[in-house]
């Protein structure tokens, strides 16, 4: 179950998670794209933090729309569309009345493949998403699934987003917003967890 | 004229100068744009997009990008606005190049698509 | 690296913004640009487009641009120059992108003209 | 029969007659254009000038290639590199011996067609270019043949330049190529009536 206060502590352990790996993530973008997702994501979360900081009285509709906001303002790429659109398909499922997780996610998902028209297999984001959306609504969400999703990642062709443009050379290679979505649900495990 | 033109790029640049190449042969025609992101680096934001339209004196706009990533970004700005955006898969410069001409002359919005149709490569 | 890029557009803020773009993702291609008339106003200038072949490190060239009339000037720079250029037809952003992406990627020139077939609009 | 001492005086009459009408070229070219074309041949033609200025003991090669330099370096549209063109492929046929107008004409018409792609009834400087250079083959260009072929551009449908943009929005206009066209042929009567 999502709470205000436990999706804040999520977010503040996915910034913390995005600005240790600021480097590692643009360069993962490199070869396959622009070089910018590490800051990208940084540049974003830095700007949830500063949102969030008043936030704490606020009910979970508005700490995820407020969430959405800063990374649809403040990303830049086409990260900030995609997680912004995942956390706005939240704040609508929330103020329908859910704070069930899975159902949560798949909102999110689906709001993912909307804004971007991927699916799974296209070497994206989804391709962790996907997974992990399964394994929580299989109650049964670790570290090693969502390690293999990011990996799986790695021997695909990527169909969308500016790796395609190298359509089987972007083989071999992780995708960016595979590795930073795998942070979002490391954190999400460390927050369950507790 | 009721229909206008948003051009949005990656770069505040090409923006900037792909509406300068049109206005040459639209004068009556109103263009606003949207380059870069909030603080003009690199990318596109949604808030400058959905500025571009809200400047825009036309109330149907004809819109145009570069690169993917700046879809998602009208696509989310044309769900908050009011105005009627028509997004197009097409060549940037070139079709809103064809756009603009055609308008100016007082061309409708289906004979404008129909000359846009061969110009969509994404 | 002995492929290289050139861009041609008749706004220098166009030529500019899209090498701009396209470096991004293609740090070790060398690109250079020509826009706007010798005065930099809207127009193209052979001068221009032969001194951006000269300047070019590479000796293999591929060039894109806007409108038909840069195609001339473009045409008249090539016939003067000792380098080999390539001219497409093809959406100048967009291809661009392509040509870059691939060419940083180590692609070779057949593989990358296959990539451009699909977005020749002109 | 051209010589470098006529084809001087043609072009010095040919400027005057863009000077003079550049605001019409440019209002032509407005409704299926850019709206440049008046300037775009008035600065072209400026250069030509001032690049002719100390050409008065060049030989016909010289003086030829000289306008097409100002042409294709100062004009700035299409107009540029086509003119230019004519008169480099000018610059060639007489290089090779000849001083024959219908051959020149001829050969500068070749570079035209060549470096724009287009062809009679494509409503571009070429229908005029076509029945001058006929008529002059034929021995008898008159003013009226000059008119007729300007005024035959209204009608058609434009298939290259910015002009072919507006397919048959074109018609009813007249090219503002063929009319710049008409200017020189018209200064060429001028020329060869003296
Ligand atoms: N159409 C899409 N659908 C889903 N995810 C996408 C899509 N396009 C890009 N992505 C994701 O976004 C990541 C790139 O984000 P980022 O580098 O911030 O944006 P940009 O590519 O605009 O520079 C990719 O690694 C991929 O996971
Ligand atoms: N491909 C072409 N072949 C022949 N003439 C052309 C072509 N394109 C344009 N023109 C001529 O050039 C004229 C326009 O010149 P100008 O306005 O100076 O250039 P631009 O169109 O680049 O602004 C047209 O009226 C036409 O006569
Ligand atoms: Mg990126
Ligand atoms: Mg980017
Ligand atoms: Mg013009
Ligand atoms: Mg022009």
């Amino acid at each position: 179950m999502l709470t205000a206060q436990n999706t804040i502590t999520w977010l503040d352990k996915f910034g913390d998670a995005i600005e240790k790996n600021k480097a590692y993530l643009s360069d993962l973008d490199t070869p396959i794209g622009d070089g910018d997702h590490g800051n990208n994501m940084a540049r974003g979360l830095t700007a949830v933090k500063a949102a969030l900081a008043d936030k704490d009285d606020a009910d979970l509709t508005t700490v995820f729309k407020t969430i959405a906001m800063a990374l649809i303002s403040k990303v830049g790429g086409a990260s900030g569309p995609l997680y912004g659109t995942a956390f706005l398909e939240m704040a609508k499922a929330s103020k329908a009345g859910t704070t069930d997780l899975p159902t949560l996610l798949a909102a999110a998902l689906a709001g993912i493949e909307k804004r971007g028209g991927a699916e799974a297999g296209d070497k994206t984001m989804i391709d962790v998403w996907t997974p992990v959306l399964a394994a929580v609504q299989a109650g049964n969400l670790t570290q090693a699934v969502i390690d293999d999703a990011v990996e799986s990642t790695k021997p695909m062709i990527a169909k969308k987003g500016r790796a395609s443009y190298l359509g089987e050379r972007s083989v071999g290679h992780l995708d960016p917003g595979a590795v930073s979505s795998g942070y979002l649900f490391t954190a999400l495990l460390e927050v369950e967890a507790n | 004229m009721s229909l206008g033109i948003v051009i949005v790029s990656h770069v505040p640049e090409i923006a900037a100068g792909v509406t300068t190449l049109i206005k040459q042969v639209a004068a009556d025609v109103s263009i606003t744009f949207a380059g870069g992101t909030d603080d003009n680096q690199v990318g596109t934001s949604m808030a400058k997009i959905s500025t571009a339209f809200d400047d825009n004196a036309a109330d149907e706009l004809l819109a145009f990008y570069d690169l993917g990533s700046a879809k998602m970004n009208l696509e989310m700005a044309i769900e908050m606005s009011d105005k009627s955006v028509h997004l197009y898969d097409t060549a940037l410069v070139e079709s809103a190049y064809t756009a603009a001409s055609l308008l100016q002359a007082g061309v409708d919005l289906t004979a404008v698509e129909a000359q846009l149709a061969p110009l969509k490569i994404k």
